[in-house]
């Protein structure tokens, strides 16, 4: 595959050739920030001695969902929010459902709530392998320094085998056509309505899910083996997650049930301080005493932190609100797994990074590896349940909507749908908190420091910055969530100015992955 | 740009030839007929424009015809009067000059600009905008070919009054079968209930009678009297026509009109009020219309007759007719359903009900009528056999007519009914003839044209008939001097003499009005013809289609289209018969072919169409649209939702080039 | 998938006119504005006529169409129910203008802007008064362009805006 | 070896489920990756920006761009992407007609902008701090990309050889556009790659649709239980499979739900909703205005319903956008 990348035609080598000496001597761009969802961009200042000064990580767009949802009917909500993000638009098609059933005032049939946990089990495996071979495996599977034509998912075929790949990709499929099966289509599925869902599952379709599902638990063991087997030998990466450069002592928040164990479809909110003890536990309602969004004049990113506590800028620490979601954060929020195979995995992992709460940013894809596990074992559990094939699938709403708040775990972390409607149930107001939102403030710390520790004035290769970016795509960050509230996709641009603000220098990497330096 | 560059359609190379007409000035004295011309040659693809003082004259349709062959034209704008009166005599020209009809748009410059706006540079702007979207609309139009449908020759005519009987035996000797629908027992109309006709003064009975037997014994007609047009679907030249045969309980074919079964009625006298004498004498329950009614056969009144209330009647009049057997009470309304080519309507009208001007008396005093019911009275069939008695059956010394009841009024109807002044001098001299009665008449105007009217109105002047020009203010009983004790006193302002007068008369006769009959809307839409704002039927020109309707086919005759007297009725008939046979003699009837056809291609068959379809053209599920039952309205193509149907002649991208032509700046 | 939209020239002195596009059924309303010619009234010349066989015809693309095009109104004029030629195309006619009419104010385009008659062959004076009586209110309203649909602003001119 | 056709995958104003369709390709990726030379594609591979600068006009074959544009960015690389591509294809709803961010042109961009950083019920912002184009902070400098005042669909922008139409595009249709593109020869310019019919066409539940669809009220989704096999408006739900393009395989309504549009207009067609409300009201009974106004007002949200992914390529807003004032 990769040869098919290697640079062939004369047009080709013009064109880098020409692109280089065009360059002019006074920038670095790293452009734009590849593999995740969306987009980002971060400026960097450097000191008088040519150290970074201050990194600001910037997002810069807008949607308006907020606004547009405005008038239109509630029950479209599930399908209208999932445009928010086709990378997780079951979570929000999810959230929003669940804020209908609380704006109805009505409870799904147990078989609904069986089948939505179904397919949205289903979605997070997939989604999670998604992340692990696609986007962030290339950095750790196939190696944070190797040449850019073999960071993706190419490369990884490559390294793990065609066969594993081709497999991987089938199990994807299978995963998504389970989604596609129950909910209407992979992306942006149709399921999704106040007290239940549209459609009931079959016989002929539960013996596919138990199909797919028992694929799916060997897929996610298989998948913890290659991590183990591949990642973590690799010391020089073990040594990064635990490097400083990816480390920050913040809070975490996770979605968990009675027993404090990690819950991605429903449950309480669970808050732990960066001493990893109970910080409080809330359910979907009381987010609003609990959760506050600032503003930044340099992003359109609103940057989320834990209100009683407040707003104390890009800091960490006990006194700080900043707060993080996502797979560190929900097994640093919960007390353990609810399935066999993901609780001994998760013990694995605890105790391998010294014990709770772990606050190594790169610890995320292990933690990914995890809960694709537990999500592999409950899609199982759940496509076993003799109940899965019930007729009754929905109750009717009765009741006059008003108000509603709908709440799951999303891949990337807490997502909350918050809806306002007149008695006829046309929106009045939406309040979205998406998952990268939270992470926000930890992500721009997170870019700083890493910054900070990698570059200088005459420090700045081609790995230094895949490192830059890799500390943030440990988040698997979704900008397209994120900016929810602004449209589109903007590339992450690496500025290094000196103090008096005079961009310095430029580091260009062409696609052999070869740093040129003006 | 005489070249005929393109116009951003594909359509390059299109030669457009734009033709102005002044209409003498009609309409160049409004739009700057020069300047338009002028402004047509500057549109992408127009080769030649030209401005002529008539483009419908021959010289005109010349000029566009040469320049067809001489400039290759394949595209021609007229602006000229309205598409409805001369689109077909310039498609006409185009298919002289070996060019698809339909490959011309006409510009209404006249009815839509030149007529309806005074300032001339609104007017010349209206105009540029109009014929740069015709230009723009036609270079998209496709030739096509006018739809060819045989014509059935049969014919239905509604209405057996005079001008019904005219026009079915005018058709019927000219070898057309004819349907002749009456909703009444009997044809006649109101000319059957006349005595004598103006102004000769000979009498309707002996006039009307031979030509209704000839109708009742014509080959070619089926007379259907006693029934009514209940549906007609179809197009022209081939109409299906459903109607209602009303029950006579007496079986057509075996009554002969003995009337034996009237006599032998357990009614010894009649109790019901008898319709064809207005009331004004009593019927049995089985009964002849009138003596000459055709088709000569009885009819029982259910209302009326004991069997059909109580059962329990001896059926005395079953008896009486024997083994004849016509008589069967168990007989229910049947339908009949006929095609025919053309259709024409004589309706006939209805008269002005006086009980409307309360101020007149009619209803309160007894010896106050209406000119019908004197019709009647001194008819020498009618209830007082021919003598003109008041109710206390003495004849009366003083007669007043009042004239224009109803008509040539602002309260009631504004029009006047044309026929009044001329059958009020009749009855004048009727009443002087018959009583020797003082008679005096309440005019507005006289209005006698017509021929031999005038003079017979001199004649009455020497008969020393009294004339008083001046409506009347009001009728009654209250005797202001003991000359009046007993009589009726009509009060009117003599506006000649200046004065109001006090006239005592024993007998009032209110010339009433003619009205639309009652029910002309629903005659109207069940033909789907228009009426006009009076609720007359519309004609399709005042002029020169005054028989014709704008529905192909349909033709109207009598007094369904305006007051009338008999002569204009019989004429106006055999004009429609005339239009009629014209029609049908072509043999073949030629459509427009505004029809809509389905890209299969396209079609998903949502259906949407189907339900839309007033003439169920479209097969179930879609897809294929009937061409022949399709009549072009265009409704579907509107409707279809994924833009598979289309419209000749009316197609999206035409009339979307013409929106675009209208609002484009020059 | 451009269209453009040309809007009336600014004239100095010179006041607004509104451009008015009609749609009128050929059975009824285009002959009363015939009738109206033939009648001579006099009326306003700021309607601009479109001939159509039944004002079920009309398709809402074509109004879109009108006023994406420029017009300040539209006028669809067809057969008094119960007199359409072709039995129901005009109450066809009727639920569509409903619908888009709520759909064009949910838009932001003044009702006035949108207009039905039902105009028989017979009724010219009708016509003159329904046509007078637009003109007059869509003068009022002045030019519509759109402006209510969010417009594309460069980029220069939001720099120094407040986001 | 023969060089192979050098392609560019791109997002402007997306969810990223343009990009997952690509990936849905599946197998077939493999295989597609293995016919193109994928020189730009942010989503999956690390190849930056500068290298698209870095080829000569017209060296890419075919550059994909998914989701709308409403910011200058988005419109800078709609330009870079243009020049350099031979055929540049919309990819997916937003691309095509604007998409269902496109519904935010109902609002005006003060009001986007409060929405979102002022009204928030969260939110905790005293100050009423706005980001802003320009900001300092520790006096130094910072830059926001223009929030531009409207959704543009990607033909609204930059020329557009092809449009590949769905939220998110299917597997099939993607595979055989892209197929189809490297075909022997091009189709048409200005085709839209995918069945030029309507949805009904192939909806599993043609056969239960009524021989007269007729309507008295109108029905949403929430306020019923769905027949799982009877046609959806015969049911009375706002379906929009009839004026939609197939291709899709009708899988919203194989889920039970009704079609909702994004499959945008057949070529037969210039303004999806215009179409889909002519045939809906024409299908309403009823003769009396007050009759058909109680019907035509269970229609809850008409612009959201017909427009739901079509607004800034609707007649209207199109129309808009190319305003210009006669001489």
């Amino acid at each position: 595959m990769q040869k098919d990348t290697e640079p062939q035609s004369g047009t080709w080598q013009e064109g880098s050739a020409r692109a280089n000496s065009e360059y002019i001597r006074h920038r670095i761009t790293l452009d734009p920030i590849t593999r995740l969802e969306g987009h980002g961009r971060i400026e960097v200042f450097l000191d008088d001695a040519g150290q970074v000064d201050h990194a600001y990580f910037q997002v810069p767009e807008l949607r308006g969902f907020e606004k547009f949802s405005q008038g239109r009917p509630v029950e479209e909500m599930p399908q209208i929010t999932s445009r928010i993000c086709g990378v997780c638009p079951t979570a929000h098609h999810m959230a929003s459902t669940k804020a209908l059933d609380d704006l109805y005032k009505v409870e799904p049939p147990p078989a609904a709530k069986k089948i939505r946990e179904l397919i949205y089990s289903a979605f997070v495996a997939e989604d999670h392998a998604l992340h692990f071979y696609f986007l962030g495996g290339p950095d750790f599977i196939v190696g944070p320094e190797a040449p850019a034509a073999e960071r993706n998912v190419l490369g990884v075929i490559a390294k793990v085998g065609v066969d594993v790949g081709k497999e991987v990709i089938a199990m994807r499929r299978h995963l998504r056509e389970i989604v596609a099966m129950a909910g209407g289509k992979p992306v942006h599925p149709v399921f999704g309505l106040p007290g239940g869902v549209a459609k009931r599952i079959t016989p002929e379709m539960q013996q596919q899910c138990q199909k797919v599902a028992a694929e799916a638990v060997e897929f996610a063991k298989f998948t913890l083996q290659i991590f183990e087997e591949i990642v973590l030998p690799n010391t020089e990466y073990v040594r990064l997650i635990v490097s400083d450069l990816y480390t920050h002592r913040t809070y975490y928040m996770g979605q968990v049930d009675e027993q404090n164990r990690l819950n991605f479809y429903d449950g309480k909110l669970r808050v732990v301080k960066p001493d990893g003890t109970e910080w409080k536990k809330f359910g979907p309602a009381e987010y609003l005493q609990n959760i506050a969004e600032h503003v930044e004049p340099w992003s359109y990113m609103k940057f989320c932190y834990l209100k009683p506590i407040g707003w104390k800028g890009f800091s960490d620490g006990a006194d700080s609100g900043v707060y993080s979601v996502a797979p560190l954060a929900r097994l640093n929020a919960c007390d353990g797994m609810a399935t066999p195979l993901a609780q001994n995995a998760y013990e694995r992992y605890v105790s391998t990074l010294g014990g709770k709460p772990v606050h190594h940013t790169l610890a995320n894809h292990w933690a990914r590896v995890i809960e694709l596990v537990y999500a592999a074992e409950r899609l199982q559990e759940l496509a076993n349940d003799p109940e899965l094939t019930s007729e009754h699938v929905r109750n009717l709403p009765t009741a006059t909507p008003r108000e509603g708040i709908g709440v799951v775990e999303a891949p990337r972390g807490t997502l909350v749908h918050h809806y306002q409607t007149d008695e006829q149930g046309f929106l009045q107001h939406a309040n979205l908190i998406v998952a990268t939102q939270q992470n926000a403030a930890r992500i721009a710390m997170s870019v700083e420091t890493a910054a900070k520790g990698l570059i200088s004035l005459d420090h700045m290769d081609d790995g230094v910055l895949n490192k830059v970016e890799m500390a943030f795509r440990a988040y698997d960050p979704c900008h397209g969530c994120a900016t929810h509230a602004l449209p589109g996709s903007m590339p992450l641009v690496l500025r290094v100015h000196d103090a008096k603000g005079k961009t310095v220098a430029i580091v260009r990497r062409d696609r052999n992955g070869d740093v040129k330096r003006d | 740009m005489p070249d005929g560059s393109p116009n951003g359609n594909g359509h390059s190379g299109c030669r457009v030839g734009v033709y102005v007409c002044h209409c003498g000035t009609n309409i160049a004295a409004t739009v700057d007929v020069a300047a338009l011309s002028g402004y047509a040659l500057t549109l992408p693809g127009v080769v030649v424009a030209r401005d002529y003082k008539y483009m419908c004259s021959d010289p005109g349709q010349d000029l566009i015809v040469q320049d067809i062959r001489e400039y290759g034209l394949d595209r021609v704008v007229v602006a000229a009067c309205s598409p409805l009166l001369h689109e077909p005599t310039f498609r006409r020209a185009l298919a002289r000059a070996g060019l698809n009809p339909f490959f011309l748009q006409v510009v209404n410059v006249r009815e839509h600009v030149s007529w309806v706006h005074l300032d001339k540079g609104e007017a010349s702007a209206k105009a540029k905008d109009l014929v740069r979207a015709a230009v723009r609309r036609v270079l998209l139009h496709k030739p096509l070919e006018k739809r060819k449908v045989p014509i059935n020759p049969n014919v239905l005519v509604v209405g057996g009054g005079i001008a019904g009987i005219h026009a079915a035996l005018t058709l019927a000797d000219a070898g057309k079968h004819v349907y002749l629908v009456e909703r009444e027992p009997s044809i006649g109309g109101h000319m059957a209930m006349f005595d004598k006709t103006f102004p000769t003064l000979d009498c309707a009975a002996c006039i009307l009678t031979p030509k209704m037997t000839q109708v009742g014994c014509h080959p070619n007609i089926s007379l259907w009297a006693y029934s009514e047009v209940v549906q007609v679907d179809g197009y022209v030249g081939n109409y299906k026509v459903k109607v209602k045969h009303k029950p006579r309980y007496v079986i057509d074919d075996l009554c002969i009109g003995c009337q034996e079964c009237v006599t032998a009625c357990v009614f010894k006298a009649g109790k019901t009020p008898d319709e064809f004498n207005l009331g004004l004498s009593k019927r049995k329950p089985v009964y002849l219309p009138f003596p000459q009614a055709v088709p000569q056969k009885v009819v029982i009144d259910p209302e009326a007759c004991i069997e059909f209330k109580s059962g329990k009647c001896k059926k005395t009049c079953i008896e009486a007719c024997g083994e004849r057997g016509a008589i069967d009470l168990k007989q229910k309304e049947t339908f009949a359903e006929v095609e025919v080519g053309a259709i024409i309507l004589a309706t006939g009208f209805a008269t002005f009900d006086p009980v409307r001007k309360p101020y007149l008396g009619y209803g309160k005093y007894p010896n106050i009528y209406t000119s019908l019911e004197v019709e009647r009275l001194i008819n020498a069939s009618g209830p007082t056999a021919g003598e003109l008695v008041l109710r206390d059956g003495t004849p009366p010394k003083a007669v007043g007519i009042v004239h224009c009841v109803g008509s040539r009024d602002a309260n009631t109807n504004r029009w006047c009914s044309k026929v009044c002044c001329m059958y009020s001098l009749k009855l004048a001299h009727l009443v002087k003839e018959r009583t020797g009665a003082e008679v005096y008449n309440f005019y507005i105007d006289m209005r006698t044209p017509g021929k031999g009217y005038e003079e017979f109105y001199d004649r009455l002047l020497d008969e020393g008939v009294h004339f008083i020009r001046g409506r009347v203010a009001d009728i009654s009983d209250w005797a202001a001097h003991p000359s009046e004790e007993g009589k009726l006193v009509i009060r009117a302002e003599d506006t000649l003499a200046g004065f109001v007068r006090r006239i005592p008369v024993d007998m009032v006769i209110l010339s009433v009005g003619l009205e639309p009959q009652p029910d002309a809307q629903q005659v109207r839409r069940l033909f789907n013809i228009s009426c006009a704002s009076e609720g007359w039927f519309l004609e399709r020109h005042p002029k020169l289609a005054p028989v014709s309707t704008f529905t192909e086919g349909v033709f109207i005759a009598g007094a369904c289209q305006g007051p009338r007297d008999i002569p204009e009725a019989v004429a106006q008939a055999g004009a429609a018969s005339a239009e009629a046979l014209a029609l049908i003699d072509a043999g073949v009837v030629e459509l427009e072919p505004y029809t809509a056809t389905v890209d299969e291609t396209a079609c998903s068959k949502c259906g949407v169409c189907v339900s839309l379809c007033p003439y169920s053209a479209i097969a179930p599920g879609g897809g294929v649209i009937n061409e022949v039952l399709c009549k072009g309205c265009g409704t579907c193509v509107a409707a279809c939702p994924s833009g598979a149907i289309r419209q000749n002649f009316f197609e999206d991208c035409e009339i979307e080039e013409e929106i675009e032509g209208l609002l484009a700046y020059a | 998938m451009l269209n453009r939209r040309t809007i009336p020239p600014v004239v100095p002195g010179k006041a607004f006119e509104p451009r008015i596009v009609a749609f009128f059924c050929n059975w009824c309303t285009y002959l009363a504005a015939d009738l109206a010619g033939t009648s001579r009234l006099k009326y306003a010349p700021n309607v601009r006529v479109i001939r159509l066989m039944c004002s079920g015809r009309v398709d809402p693309q074509f109004v879109l169409k009108a006023f994406a095009e420029g017009a300040d109104g539209v006028l669809i004029g067809g057969c008094h129910p119960g007199d359409c030629h072709y039995q129901e195309g005009n109450y066809k006619a009727l639920r569509r203008f409903l619908l888009l009419r709520r759909m064009l104010t949910q838009m932001g385009i003044e009702e006035d802007r949108f207009r039905l008659e039902w105009i028989s062959a017979a009724e010219a004076d009708r016509l003159k008064t329904a046509v007078n009586d637009m003109v007059e209110k869509v003068r009022a309203l002045g030019p519509l362009s759109l402006e209510h649909v969010p417009k594309f602003v460069e980029a220069e001119e939001l720099e120094e805006a407040p986001v | 070896m023969p060089t192979k056709p050098k392609v560019v995958f791109y997002w402007c104003a997306s969810c990223g489920g343009c990009d997952e369709a690509i990936l849905d390709l599946d197998e077939r990726l493999l295989e597609v990756a293995g016919a193109i030379d994928i020189v730009f594609w942010p989503v999956a591979m690390d190849f930056k920006r500068k290298d698209v600068e870095a080829l000569p006009d017209g060296a890419v074959f075919a550059a994909f761009i998914n989701g709308a544009v409403r910011n200058s960015e988005q419109e800078e690389m709609a330009q870079l992407l243009r020049r350099k591509a031979k055929v540049v294809v919309a990819f997916g709803s937003c691309a095509q007609l604007g998409g269902i961010p496109g519904l935010a042109n109902l609002f005006s961009r003060p009001d986007i902008i409060s929405a979102a950083y002022l009204e928030p019920l969260t939110m905790d912002n005293p100050d009423r701090v706005l980001p802003s184009v320009h900001s300092r902070c520790n006096g130094q400098e910072l830059e926001l990309p223009v929030f531009q005042d409207r959704v543009r669909a990607l033909d609204q922008v930059v020329e557009v050889d092809y449009y590949v139409p769905g939220c998110p595009p299917m597997p099939r249709i993607v595979y055989n556009a892209v197929t189809t593109l490297l075909g022997s020869e091009l189709p048409p310019k200005g085709s839209v790659l995918a069945p030029n019919v309507a949805l009904c066409e192939e909806c599993s539940r043609k056969d239960t649709k009524p021989e007269k669809l007729s309507f008295t009220e109108f029905k949403r989704p929430h306020q019923v239980l769905i027949d799982e096999k009877l046609c959806l408006l015969a049911q009375g739900l706002l379906c929009m499979g009839p004026a939609t393009r197939g291709g899709c395989d009708a899988v919203c309504i194989k889920g039970n739900m009704p079609c909702t549009g994004c499959g945008g207009p057949t070529s037969h067609v210039r303004d999806q909703g215009a179409k889909m409300l002519s045939a809906l009201a024409s299908l309403v009974e009823g003769k009396e205005p007050e009759e058909i106004e109680r019907t035509l007002a269970t229609i809850p949200d008409p612009v959201g319903l017909f427009y739901r992914y079509g607004l800034p390529a609707s007649l209207l807003q199109a129309a808009r956008q190319n305003q210009t004032r006669a001489a």
